[in-house]
């Protein structure tokens, strides 16, 4: 075993997300900039969601062009929420853009806004349980791969558009801005804060954990599997539409969780959180970082948002060819993007001579990119 | 709308077949590049854009008749295809996903190529003064330029039948789709076969930008308004060119339809839901491509 | 009374009857051999017993229960376990990775989730890889064994399933005379303790393996027995074995 | 100023940081919100708007044109002998990016001002900054009201003086009966209930009422209903790509423009110029600026502008003229507020804010004629015009309101209550502030 490639051993790939938590814990002890601050806390949130496309497509296989679709849901739920903290039952019982849209009550599916704690839970557990209801038509009808994820689009596609049209409820296009930022607790969450950074912090390293261990299990190794060969794993007794709305579900939950966070740090949500464009955006940050690595996808949507507020303003009109253009590179060349260059490099490195080469054994070194990462 | 007039609904029908006919030309050269290569192309779009922008720079800088832009636009396109076939598509053949997101990423570059070459602001492509007037059949109107357009489509829909169906490029075609290995053992070039059909679907599409380029705008973002009517009707059709047209035809008449009946918007919505169910009963589509089986 | 009993099976596709009339009793720990011509249905029958594809008319059931209805992966988990034609394992994760897919004990993912290793996997894994020779190739991806090694893997995969009936598809198809060999030796130290059907068109190899021999013709069952007694069937001699093979 | 607030904040960082560390280096409350200015420091101020993407079609003249106005007060001594000094972020048509390019320009630029959005979509995007920052938005382009914020100036017409002269002038010329055409998103909708009312007014009445999706090109369905419907005019809401599809298929699908004219609240000169003037020749529009306007500050601020380096498009455009506008009502406020304190450096985007009720942009200065800040909701007082596109794609002016309009953000919505300069009043007599 002295010849392993040290990108597939364990406790090095923990290290390394250990020390990758402790950079992002200690931000704030370097930054004091409130703008710097918020930008690094989306950030962060970039990353949940390039994570959870990680998870679905990456281990499952599942290609969701459609993530928009918990991430926005979720937006709406937390911005209702904080918009509701700043009216009162009594002298201003409905958000101002509802009044202008001639409604005289808020309508029922709003009410649980009320409360904090009702609101923040509907969020998370709308655009879940969404994702396994379509998850579940769509996979036991053995809807898969391209298929699915032109299926994903037109969803997203579908539901901003709904927003656009239930204007009253929503207030379309124009979106919801809740006035004053998220208070809990009596305490309001500034966004520009180093509290704002933190719960944006905790939670990536939650979903990150979690979803390693989930990766590490035996449900992840199924889930590694049906990616290669969904009818194998079927044949060997295991429920590949469970399977896969599990996955897809769980991918969606971490998307809510980012649309809420989200939402307390921009306090704006529109339509435009269900475009096209950003719910593809993230599969290329996935793709870019690598799909394969949790971590690589996270550090993926770090290097092209950081790149497009630092470098497209240099590049200004060239910034999406040069995206567009790495994107294929990293396609073509890449497929694992730049955490399987990361893998092969080290494969290369333990290949090194004088470290017993098993020549026999090429494959032992190349090695299984399965096992979690 | 309470009244019983037939007259309104009935031309809803009529308007439903011109829809129908704008999704499936839309949606043809998507058709046959899934069919036969089998790549979900995401550039699709920016393939009908820079068809609308081929023949607004060959009017605007030589003056040619519109006529003659959809031919011309129809060969540029297919060889920005042909390029983009051999310099990337080929290597990703048995990675269909990755295809999907590397034709996306063909998209975003061809997008911003031609927004800094042609600016972002609209352009505007000129017709005859004959195309721009309506006819009356009886209760139901429509304009002219609507009639080129379902003309047109029906033209290239013949044409292509008749390529993949009647001639000896097509049988290659069918021959490869079947069994790729032993259309090789008969001497058939299945990458050949794969590059002319990713041309032809390309430089299609580019047709159909030209007409779109009529009847709306010429802008760089003007792809993304069709791709997704046109990825629906492949999906729908399960990727044949009878499903297609089939498809084309019942998505157009049912989103006129419905707009009749409430709004172009909740249209839409209903729509979309309407197909996710029926996938749900079909998930191969209405007429699906045979894939060989284990 | 057998363990696995195919009444009067019949499907069709489109307008062709492929499978028409079949019946089938299949005794405990023993080794069915399923031949016949191409064309004659065996795979096909493969696939309606495991649940890919459904019957137009006729029942399967197995114990006692009709499974015709089931779906793939509630006939695996009653314990009928398959091993595809063209090998099918999980080409890119490990050998190991591949026996722990296999060792489905416990289906449910909310549970699975929750756990890395299952009890009893370690011993069974250890069993599988000896019998199946692929214990020196544990941490080898799939994707990289030889052609033969990956017709092993499938079947330890099946065999790590712990299925009380295996239906192999051709299991030595593309094997060495070695290789072969070994199998016939694994197969007969496996119908011990397990009941198999196989599909085969080797009649040396089902000569060494077969306790018994059902011939099919034009999808239906036409005689069953002995290989000895089959090789004597005017009826097979007809259909099959007085075709070249003899 | 917020002295509660800023308490709430800096209790919330310190509870943050005994739960996170014992130690206290960890950042308190930000410095004091909003930028100050520096005596002898040119005057920092944010243009933001998208350069790229579908949005800037109009936002990049915006940026031009904003450019244009600084130059031109910084060639006349800047202000107070200040320069002022443009920063410009390109907000990519993303609504994400302008939220983040705000924050940029209000927390770390410290600008004193913000000079952007063209869609009411991206102004909602970045409104919880500003006024979180105490920050100043200047917005310069028409929009649909119903928004009561502390930390806006508007100079473009509001819903209710929009088309308040254009609907009686339709239904005067050319008959009662009027088709509501609208993109479907807030400002169409808002615009049409402001419309309704003037409808009512004038007699007319309302035989349809359509919304398509932004963005959409198929206007077949909604022709057909105008087709069944025939009315006299069509009242259009409709904008961006799909107002030149609307009007490029109306001329296909055989409608005459002389016996049903669209009139319009968006089609000018430059969306004229994109679809061919063919298209567009004969519709009216309602604007409170037109190219052709003829006055002698117009012509000049034409020809200037057309030959400086940032008139490349070759047109001015009522949206570009609002733009212009701002930066010369910013000078305003800016100098009424140093009349007021006397130290430059005292100034703060609030109090710009605060004292710029009732300046005003004289005939000398606004291509449109005199315009004035109203002191109660910050919107402008102006006069819209009608104008009506010739077969060259310019503007005729054929009407042109006698009085300005005063503008008036819950004109439709008196049980909201009234906005006023600290806050909106609701008709229980209770005060809320930044109602958006």
């Amino acid at each position: 075993m002295t010849t392993r490639n040290l990108y597939h051993s364990k406790p090095a790939q923990w290290a390394v997300y250990g020390l990758f938590f402790v950079i992002i814990a200690l931000i704030p002890a370097f930054v004091s900039d409130g703008f710097l601050l918020n930008q690094f806390a989306v950030y962060g949130i970039y990353g949940m969601l390039a994570l959870s496309i990680s998870l679905c497509w990456g281990f499952g296989g599942i290609l969701n062009l459609g993530q928009g679709i918990a991430f926005g849901l979720a937006a709406y739920g937390m911005a209702m929420t904080m918009q509701m903290q700043s009216q009162d039952p009594d002298s201003n019982p409905i958000p101002p853009f509802m009044l202008n849209n001639s409604l005289e009550h808020l309508p029922w599916f709003w009410q649980p806004f009320w409360s904090t704690g009702g609101g923040i839970l509907l969020a998370l557990v709308v655009p879940t349980l969404f994702y396994v209801v379509f998850g579940t038509l769509m996979f036991r009808a053995r809807v898969s791969g391209p298929f699915f994820a032109i299926m994903s689009l037109a969803m997203l596609s579908a539901f901003a558009t709904l927003i656009l049209d239930m204007q009253p409820y929503t207030n379309g296009a124009n979106g919801i801005s809740p006035p004053s930022p998220l208070s809990i607790f009596g305490t309001d969450i500034d966004p520009y804060g180093p509290t704002a950074y933190w719960i944006v912090c905790g939670g990536l390293i939650a979903v990150t954990v979690g979803a390693k261990l989930l990766t590490q299990s035996k449900f992840g190794l199924v889930i590694q599997a049906l990616r290669g060969d969904p009818e194998r794993v079927r044949f060997l007794g295991y429920n590949v539409a469970l399977y896969e709305t599990c996955i897809y579900a769980i991918s969606g939950f971490i998307a809510a969780l980012a649309g809420c966070l989200w939402v307390m740090l921009i306090q704006y949500v529109s339509p435009a959180q269900l475009d096209t464009t950003f719910s593809i955006g993230m599969v290329i940050w996935a793709g870019i970082g690598g799909r394969l690595s949790l971590l690589g996808a996270i550090l993926g949507a770090f290097l092209i948002q950081g790149g497009q507020s630092y470098l497209g303003d240099q590049f200004l009109a060239t910034w999406l060819l040069v995206l567009g253009a790495f994107f294929i590179v990293v396609v073509r060349f890449l497929p694992k993007g730049l955490a399987g260059l990361l893998e092969k490099v080290l494969g290369a490195l333990a290949r090194q001579p004088g470290k017993h080469a098993r020549s026999d054994l090429p494959h032992a070194i190349s090695g299984a990119p399965a096992a979690g990462e | 709308m309470t009244s019983l007039d037939i007259a309104p609904f009935a031309n809803a029908l009529v308007l439903g077949l011109s829809i129908a006919s704008i999704w499936l030309i839309a949606a043809i050269g998507l058709t046959i590049i899934y069919g036969t290569v089998g790549v979900i192309n995401m550039a699709h779009g920016e393939f009908i854009m820079l068809g609308a922008y081929t023949s607004y720079a060959l009017q605007s800088s030589l003056g040619l008749p519109f006529l003659l832009c959809l031919p011309a636009s129809f060969a540029v396109v297919a060889l920005v295809g042909l390029v983009i076939e051999r310099g990337l598509i080929r290597y990703l053949y048995n990675r269909p996903l990755d295809t999907l997101l590397a034709t996306w990423g063909v998209s975003l570059v061809l997008m911003q190529g031609v927004r800094l070459i042609f600016g972002s602001d609209p352009k505007y492509i000129a017709v005859p003064e004959i195309f721009q007037s309506n006819v009356e059949i009886g209760f139901a109107s429509l304009s002219v330029f609507r009639l080129v357009v379902l003309a047109i489509t029906a033209l290239i829909v013949a044409a292509t039948a008749w390529l993949f169906y009647r001639t000896r490029f097509g049988m290659q075609v069918r021959a490869v789709m079947q069994n790729k290995e032993m259309a090789a053992s008969f001497g058939i070039n299945a990458d050949r076969v794969y590059m002319t059909t990713f041309a032809i679907g390309a430089g299609l599409a580019g047709v159909a930008g030209s007409l779109f380029g009529v009847l709306a705008i010429v802008l760089p973002t003007m792809g993304t308004a069709y791709v997704v009517q046109a990825f629906l009707v492949v999906v729908v059709g399960g990727g044949t060119l009878m499903g297609s047209v089939t498809a084309a035809g019942l998505t157009g008449e049912l989103q006129s339809v419905f707009a009749f009946v409430t709004n172009d918007t909740f249209a839409r919505f209903l729509l979309y839901v309407l197909i996710v169910v029926f996938l749900r009963f079909r998930p191969r589509g209405l007429f699906a491509v045979a894939k060989g089986r284990r | 009374m057998g363990v696995l009993e195919i009444r009067d099976l019949h499907k069709s596709f489109g307008g062709t009857k492929v499978i028409n009339g079949f019946s089938l009793d299949v005794t405990e720990l023993t080794l069915c051999c399923l031949v016949g011509p191409n064309g004659a249905g065996k795979t096909t029958t493969m696939d309606l017993i495991t649940g890919r594809q459904k019957p137009t008319s006729g029942s399967i059931v197995l114990r006692g229960d009709d499974i015709t209805a089931l779906s793939e992966h509630e006939i695996a988990q009653r314990g009928i376990g398959r091993k595809f034609q063209v090998p099918a394992v999980f080409r890119e994760l490990s050998v190991r990775q591949n026996f722990e897919v296999a060792y489905s004990r416990e289906v449910n993912p909310f549970r699975n989730m929750l756990r890395r290793r299952p009890a009893g996997f370690s011993a069974k894994l250890d069993e599988v890889a000896t019998l199946t020779g692929l214990k020196d190739r544990l941490d080898v991806e799939a994707g990289f064994l030889s052609h033969g090694e990956t017709q092993w893997l499938e079947i330890g995969m099946v065999l790590m399933q712990n299925p009380a009936i295996l239906l192999l598809d051709e299991p030595v198809a593309g094997m060495t005379e070695s290789e072969i060999e070994k199998t016939i030796v694994f197969l007969n130290e496996l119908k011990r303790t397990n009941t198999l059907i196989v599909v085969e068109h080797d009649m040396g190899f089902v000569r060494q393996i077969a306790d018994v021999v059902t011939v099919m013709h034009m999808g239906a069952f036409l005689a069953q027995g002995k290989l000895s007694d089959i090789e004597n069937d005017p009826r097979v001699r007809e259909v099959y074995l007085g075709e070249p093979e003899v | 100023m917020d002295l509660t607030r800023r308490k709430l904040l800096k209790q919330s960082s310190l509870a943050a940081a005994a739960i996170a560390a014992p130690h206290l280096w960890l950042p308190t409350a930000r410095e004091a919100w909003g930028a100050t200015l520096k005596k002898g420091e040119p005057i920092k101020v944010g243009l933001l708007f998208s350069l790229t993407g579908q949005l800037a079609v109009p936002e990049e003249d915006s940026t031009l044109v904003m450019q244009y106005a600084i130059d031109e007060i910084n060639k006349n001594g800047g202000i107070a002998g200040h320069p002022i000094q443009p920063v410009i972020v390109d907000a990519k048509s993303d609504f994400n990016v302008y939220s983040e390019k705000a924050k940029e320009l209000i927390i770390r630029e410290k600008v004193i001002a913000l000079f952007g959005c063209y869609t009411s979509a991206s102004r909602k995007a970045i409104l919880p900054v500003v006024m979180s920052q105490n920050s100043l938005l200047y917005y310069p382009t028409c929009y649909e009201g119903a928004e009561c914020t502390q930390n806006t100036i508007c100079t473009g017409p509001l819903a209710n003086q929009h088309s308040k002269d254009l609907i009686p002038y339709m239904v005067k010329n050319f008959g009662k009966k009027v088709f509501f055409v609208g993109s479907n998103y807030v400002w169409p909708k808002e615009s049409n209930k402001n419309a309704k009312i003037w409808l009512q007014e004038a007699g007319g009445e309302l035989v349809g009422e359509e919304y398509i999706p932004l963005g959409s090109s198929e206007f077949g369905p909604v022709l057909g209903k105008i087709r069944d419907a025939k009315p006299n005019f069509i009242f259009s809401t409709v904008v961006g790509a799909s107002d030149i599809a609307f009007h490029k298929q109306f001329k296909q699908e055989g409608f005459k423009v002389d016996s049903m004219p669209i009139a319009s609240l968006t089609t000018g000169e430059i969306e004229t110029k994109a679809m061919g003037a063919e298209f567009g020749a004969g519709h009216f529009l309602s604007a409170p600026y037109f190219q052709s306007l003829e006055n002698p500050t117009n012509q000049k601020f034409v020809e200037n502008f057309l030959k400086s380096k940032y008139g490349k498009n070759g047109s001015t455009h009522y949206n570009m003229e609002e733009t212009y506008l701002s930066a010369y009502v910013f000078k305003a406020g800016l100098e009424a507020a140093l009349k007021k304190t006397g130290n430059i450096e005292e100034v703060t985007s609030r109090m710009i804010r605060d004292v710029s009720g009732g300046v005003r942009v004289e005939d000398d200065v606004s291509p449109e004629g005199l315009i004035w800040i109203d002191g109660d909701n910050f919107n402008s007082w102006l006069k819209p015009k009608i104008g009506q596109c010739q077969a060259d794609g310019s503007f005729k002016i054929v009407s042109e309101a006698k009085e300005h309009v005063a503008p008036d953000p819950y004109s439709i919505y008196p049980n909201a209550g009234k906005c006023t300069a600290t806050g909106l009043v609701a008709p229980d007599g209770k005060s809320r502030k930044n109602v958006i």
